[in-house]
């Protein structure tokens, strides 16, 4: 269990390499943000919102600010990428929560 | 409630033990706060317990001696009823003093 | 958005379907102390409020040296002269307690019908805050866990008597505070059973991990590594970071379950509280 | 791990501390404005600063003593944690069964200043001190006791570990 774990954690930390390759725009960026912003207020009310994705979304929103449109948008690339996961978690532990409880 | 002190003074056997528990901060200077400040050194210098008006312990403390401090001794004599006193200044020149009696 | 709608919907359909199964809080009590007497057969009931102690002699020498005379007296003095002020009104706090406040720490967190939530004590006191025109306290440090450090005092002792009664919201509330438990959350993918089931009483790097049998009884506790005394949630809200989650805000209803399933997983022990660890 | 035999139940000192603070009695607390017979306050003229600036055990304990020469003593008696449980607070205590002590220090020689306290122990008190001290990372801690005019010590290595469930 913990094993499949680890590796999603590993495909999320990648997504953001291939995402950065495009050509960011403004606008881009922005939907870019909407997106994980969605994903994260979904993760939220699962009660799973990684430490992670907040960290990342803030990198978004902080380069937005500045103007760098590519840097805002591989991260918030990269938050969505980390809320899917959450909320991944968030789905299967809804199941699995039962093996570990001691009855 | 700023400046407190716990104290337990027992007699038996011919001599009396003494506990006592200090609120102060005791901030040594190398501890940063939230913001990444350092706080300043603040702690006791000189501690003095006397009995009876009698000097029967001093402290000099450093900022190495743990926050709240709490220190336990003994000396011969002392009977119930007879006042122990302590009192401390630090190195910002802060004093405080009380009294109590051994049980 | 209608997308989002469906596959909300469809995660909503699975805690249904378990619900299906009514909780049974009595008779996960009693599976809950009995696992925990059978993998520690050494360590009586009533010690389990003693936590990480039960299991390294070092650190229980240390232990009862501090509590000789223990760090958190200056909070159960600070809370008791806080408890008996008056408000504006004139009213103190023992006006909104059953027994002026006194020794009824082991009673929470209470349900209460009319809002149909748990309200934990720290809770309770804020409400009685409210009712007398004062403002809300920190729920985590401070005034408040030093109030309850006082009120906790006062229960020194006192089995701990947390009641679900038979209302499908006390209910509910209680399997929501069970489900929080057992599921992993966070980057770590912990669950607050993992550390405090699966690996209680081994230890995590320097420190002891304190079974979840007793866990509730010694807070507020006063932890060498705060500086001061804290409440429950304040623990809670350390353990979600630590397993890197964020943490749920400090009056949640999540955090407020939670308290509920695990202080009625200690009803029995004794209350210990308020405690002191490294 | 295993768990351990010949718990304690409950403290019976914390609940002694609990009532005493509760009943507001001798147990006592006491507040400085309220308590009417409160000593003068000890000057702070007598302390031995530069004893506590110090970065070695033998410039301390010149600057406390005026002499480094020390002498290790199984007269002298120290308890400190093999481990402690937080470098916050470490508690360490010292009884020297010698004659004629008058003064006691304690040091944690990788501490960044190596002086945590010293006593000065007048005639009629006991050698025996307890009291908690703060460790920055694993070190020896000396407990250093005067004795006619010459040190005598006791140590041991306190290993300190990072708290893990801060």
């Amino acid at each position: 269990m913990k094993g499949f774990r680890c590796g999603l954690v590993l495909v999320g930390l990648l997504v953001p390499v291939a995402a950065s390759a495009a050509v960011a725009s403004k606008a881009s960026a922005a939907s870019a943000i909407a997106a994980a912003q969605a994903e994260m207020k979904l993760a939220a009310s699962m009660q799973d919102q990684w430490i992670a994705t907040v960290a990342a979304m803030k990198d978004a929103r902080l380069a937005l600010k500045q103007g760098d449109f590519a840097a805002a948008e591989t991260a918030a690339v990269h938050a969505k990428a980390l809320a899917s996961l959450s909320v991944e978690q968030a789905k299967a532990q809804r199941a699995l929560w039962v093996n570990e409880a001691v009855h | 409630m700023a400046h407190q002190i716990l104290v337990h003074a027992m007699s038996s056997g011919g001599s009396t033990t003494v506990e006592a528990l200090i609120k102060h901060p005791m901030d040594s200077g190398f501890v940063k706060d939230k913001a990444g400040k350092i706080i300043p050194a603040h702690y006791i210098e000189v501690i003095e317990f006397t009995h009876k008006g009698k000097i029967v312990l001093t402290g000099y403390w450093g900022p190495a001696v743990s926050k709240n401090p709490f220190i336990k001794f003994s000396f011969k004599g002392g009977k119930s009823g007879d006042p122990i006193g302590i009192s401390w200044v630090d190195n910002k020149g802060e004093t405080a003093a009380t009294s109590s009696n051994i049980m | 958005m209608k997308l989002a709608l469906i596959v909300l919907a469809s995660l909503w359909a699975a805690p249904l379907a378990q619900a299906a199964s009514q909780p049974d809080p009595a008779a996960d009590l009693q599976g809950f102390q009995g696992y925990f007497l059978k993998r520690f057969p050494k360590v009586p009931l009533a010690a389990y409020v003693n936590g990480p102690y039960n299991f390294s002699k070092s650190e229980r020498d240390q232990w009862k040296q501090i509590i000789e005379f223990p760090p958190y007296a200056f909070a159960v003095a600070d809370g008791k002269t806080l408890f008996d002020t008056k408000f504006a009104n004139g009213k103190t706090y023992a006006s909104c307690f059953p027994n002026g406040g006194i020794g009824i720490a082991q009673t929470y967190p209470m349900f209460d019908a009319k809002t149909g939530r748990v309200v934990p004590l720290g809770v309770a006191i804020n409400r009685c805050r409210v009712a007398n025109g004062a403002a809300k306290l920190s729920l985590t440090t401070g005034k408040l866990a030093d109030i309850e450090a006082y009120m906790t005092s006062t229960s020194d002792g006192k089995p701990i008597d947390v009641v679900v009664p038979h209302d499908p919201r006390a209910l509910a509330a209680y399997q929501a505070g069970k489900e929080y438990f057992y599921s992993r959350r966070g980057q770590l993918n912990f669950s607050c059973a993992s550390c405090h089931v699966q690996a209680a009483g081994m230890h995590l790097r320097g420190d002891v991990l304190a079974p979840a049998l007793g866990l509730t009884a010694s807070f507020p506790l006063y932890r060498s590594s705060w500086g001061d005394v804290g409440t429950l949630v304040r623990r809670f809200i350390g353990c979600n970071k630590k397993v890197k989650a964020e943490p749920e805000a400090a009056d949640s209803t999540a955090y407020r379950d939670l308290a509920y399933f695990m202080t009625y997983m200690n009803n029995g022990l004794p209350i210990a509280g308020p405690g002191a660890r490294p | 791990m295993t768990e351990i035999e010949g718990l304690i139940l409950s403290a019976p000192s914390r609940r002694t501390v609990l009532a005493a603070v509760a009943a507001g009695t001798a147990a006592g607390l006491m507040r400085p404005a309220l308590s009417f017979a409160a000593a003068a306050a000890p000057r702070a003229s007598s302390y031995p600063a530069k004893a506590f600036i110090q970065h070695s055990q033998d410039a301390t304990l010149q600057a406390m003593f005026g002499t480094s020469s020390v002498t290790a003593s199984a007269d002298v008696k120290m308890d400190a944690p093999d481990i402690a449980e937080n470098g916050a607070v470490v508690p360490v205590s010292f009884d020297a069964n010698a004659p004629k002590v008058t003064a006691a220090a304690i040091l944690a020689l990788d501490n960044p200043f190596v002086m945590a306290c010293a006593y000065k122990i007048p005639e009629g008190t006991s050698p025996a001190i307890a009291s908690r001290i703060k460790l920055g990372k694993t070190t020896k801690v000396v407990s250093v006791v005067q004795s006619g005019g010459k040190l005598m010590s006791a140590s041991k290595q306190v290993k300190v570990t990072l708290g893990g469930c801060g």
